[in-house]
């Protein structure tokens, strides 16, 4: 059976239509990419300049200081190219990453204008909490972890469509739906859809729409553990397991 | 006119106090690590520092900035996020470096902004969040937008794989990043290089950053420092 | 998806009336001469362009938008200079075109705001000058400055050397211009190119002008029409 | 004997120094380069976007169509070079150049960033009028030719130092250098120096300074044709001639 990080991701994939330039935030997000229809035609951007990326090389050299030598020791000079990764080609959360055909550089001006100037089709982030106008926190908790935004704030001013990969509940057990976000804020009015391992969520006009539920899980469950405004669509989906 | 010096010659240029030094990098990728491993080395305090993030820190293993935190250099930091490195993060959060975040795509704008010679422009990054405080802001054809403002430097560090000895650059890849903004915004710019090539070398076309952006050059191999 | 059209479809793309069209080129170099060739001949009038010049009429032998000019399809203009165009000039002075000229510097950064989603900047160019004239002026850290807009169109004509079908584009020496910029502020970007290749024949570091900004690419060999 | 034009090129050329990022004006202003000592490294800067620009092909081909269209027609695709001059390759005036080695082309944007933020040591343009104040006006006569300013606005916005190269009066015995402009204004209190082929004159504290003297020329004909506040220097230099 799935667990919840890749219950989400595989929800993620079908939205994702032909000819998207799509941008993946670190962690669950990025995940999204394993379930893409590999026929499909998108073009991934990562905000630290490129679009185009491939996949992700290992996240094992980051397991340990003597593997990431090794591995920079390697791959140094011009022995490998954007085919098979290279010590200047990464990801925007830093992990080595190849490109495909088609693929081009630029610098990160260029890069934060994609999403800025409205040239991205959509972004999944992660997010820590999201209200029911569509602003969403996920930089800061204030008293404990103070990280930064990054290129969060940047890529939800722009961005045609935010799509939140987030689980459905705080470990222990509280809403992260909810009538108004009580962290501080990424962005403002700026979510589409939320997809958790219990239920996809639309936002639109100040409410939480749920128009699919996982396999199991009932309406109750959900008014239980979402604060806000909450509608069921007329015609229910059903979550991919 | 001779652009090349040492790491150490340019790690002596950055200084403390009320002086602010631009530092070129993102996570892993394109980042002058030989100047920054001088400025460790010779342990210049008080830095004020402007760059992306602060370097990597795998469980103690430091490239990059982390260095400067890791000795405790660094006392105030314009930036955007901790990145890998959990020491930063936690000597932000008990306040022992004064940090001010800058969403990523603001900072980037803002220091093109200082050296294209503009006096401000207006995003609708941040409208309505924390990044709001203190900033005006203007309503233009219906939309809300804040005004940010240009941000320069005394002392520019960027990376770039290749130079001829005028400065033109040549980057790779993702390492590119905003090295050529950093470049036009600060009084003093120093290029690390890998590879250092004649005049002439580098066609007009492939320049990257142009060498009248840039004043000393130093040359360090990489990978590994 | 196939990006391939013809000059004359590419033309046909492009109206008159309330909507705009963007033209690259600087003087002789980087307009998309086969596109506006046939935009000539389909004869589309009432045309609100946005340029830099308005191309070469040397004695009445005309490229570019002089063609355009010369056919008296241009309504208004957003322009920076006449160019090599005495006609062009004639016709401003007549009224025959409506004119609004905007400092060249100025009419780029615009529209690169367009194409990067920043709702103005502030720029001293055209301070105490006609060009002020309307528009909202700040002091900022004691100097002052012009508050300009983005400029977007609805459609852009741009011009490279080579792309791949997919539209990552190179340009060659001064005919880069501000292609990059007009390719990222238009609804529907049309590329001229002499030189057609392959997905993968372009490596990523040489591509000036992302694919992802251009919606249909034209061949044209250079250099004379 | 040197004509006006010859005399202001030349005497503009040693205000170059060694390391000058330098931009030359289309006309008069670009005849400057003719004079500049060969050992000094000067970097010519062209707006519409290269720095380290070599020598102007030729005017000729501007003479008429045919000998533009067979340039054009032996230049086409990679026949030359940069050193030797490309169809893909002129100056801001539209005139076909070379490269030096050691240059770079870049974006429009970029170049103009290069005179509004500073980093553009001289400016050498012509004019129509320039007054104490060191305002000046050259993009356009009220009435009569309508051209545009191009790139002059944005340039003299940012550049440390402006030489204007103008001819001491207009056509018909007018002053040029007056108290206050009459046509519209290029840009206000930008103005360093005025060159013309009857004397050098620096502009300071809202007044004209003159710093040297044509041979033959007296202070009685620079007061008859100078409109404004006028000093003379304690040091009078001799123009080159």
């Amino acid at each position: 059976m799935s667990n919840a990080r890749e219950i989400i991701a595989r929800n993620i994939a079908p939205m994702l239509k032909d000819g998207d330039i799509v941008n993946l935030g670190v962690g669950m997000p990025t995940m999204v990419g394993n379930y893409v229809d590999p026929d499909m035609e998108l073009y991934f951007h990562a905000e630290n300049g490129t679009i185009g990326a491939g996949v992700v090389l290992s996240g094992e050299m980051f397991e340990s200081p003597e593997i990431l030598l090794q591995w920079e020791e390697d791959h140094s000079g011009f022995k490998t190219d954007y085919h098979e990764g290279h010590k200047d080609l990464a990801n925007a959360g830093s992990e080595y990453i190849t490109l495909l055909d088609g693929a081009s550089c630029f610098d990160v001006c260029r890069s934060f204008a994609i999403a800025r100037g409205g040239h991205l089709d959509v972004t999944v982030l992660g997010a820590l909490q999201v209200d029911q106008e569509g602003s969403l926190a996920n930089w800061m908790v204030p008293g404990k972890r103070v990280n930064g935004m990054g290129g969060a704030m940047d890529i939800l001013s722009g961005a045609k469509k935010a799509i939140i990969a987030m689980e459905h509940c705080t470990k222990d057990g509280k809403p992260k739906l909810l009538r108004k976000c009580t962290m501080p804020y990424t962005a403002i009015n700026c979510v589409d859809t939320v997809v958790t391992e219990k239920c996809i969520i639309d936002i639109e006009d100040g409410h939480f729409t749920v128009r699919a539920l996982y396999p199991g899980v009932t309406r109750e469950e959900i008014e239980a553990t979402v604060e806000g405004e909450l509608v069921f669509a007329d015609e229910m989906k059903v979550m991919a397991v | 006119m001779d652009k090349i010096i040492t790491a150490e010659q340019a790690a002596a240029m950055v200084e403390g106090g009320d002086r602010t030094v631009m530092i070129a990098g993102f996570g892993t990728t394109g980042t002058p690590n030989h100047i920054l491993k001088s400025l460790a080395d010779l342990g210049t305090n008080d830095l004020s520092i402007i760059a992306g993030d602060f370097g990597q820190n795998n469980r103690g293993f430091r490239q990059g900035i982390a260095l400067l935190v890791g000795n405790g250099q660094v006392s105030r930091a314009q930036i955007s996020f901790t990145g890998v490195n959990p020491e930063a993060a936690a000597k932000a959060a008990a306040g022992e470096i004064d940090v001010t975040f800058i969403p990523l795509g603001t900072l980037v704008e803002r220091i093109r902004c200082g050296g294209y010679g503009i006096g401000g422009f207006y995003t609708r990054t941040g409208v309505g969040t924390l990044v709001a405080e203190g900033k005006e802001s203007k309503v233009i054809d219906g939309v809300e937008y804040l005004l940010e403002k240009p941000l320069r430097a005394d002392v520019g560090l960027v990376k770039a794989y290749k130079a001829d000895k005028f400065g033109n650059a040549v980057f790779r890849y993702t390492a590119r990043g905003y090295n050529e903004f950093i470049a036009m915004a600060c009084d003093n710019t120093i290029l690390e290089v890998e590879e250092l090539v004649e005049v002439g070398d580098i066609q007009p076309d492939e320049v990257q950053l142009p060498g009248i952006f840039v004043n000393h050059i130093v040359v360090g191999k990489e990978a590994v420092l």
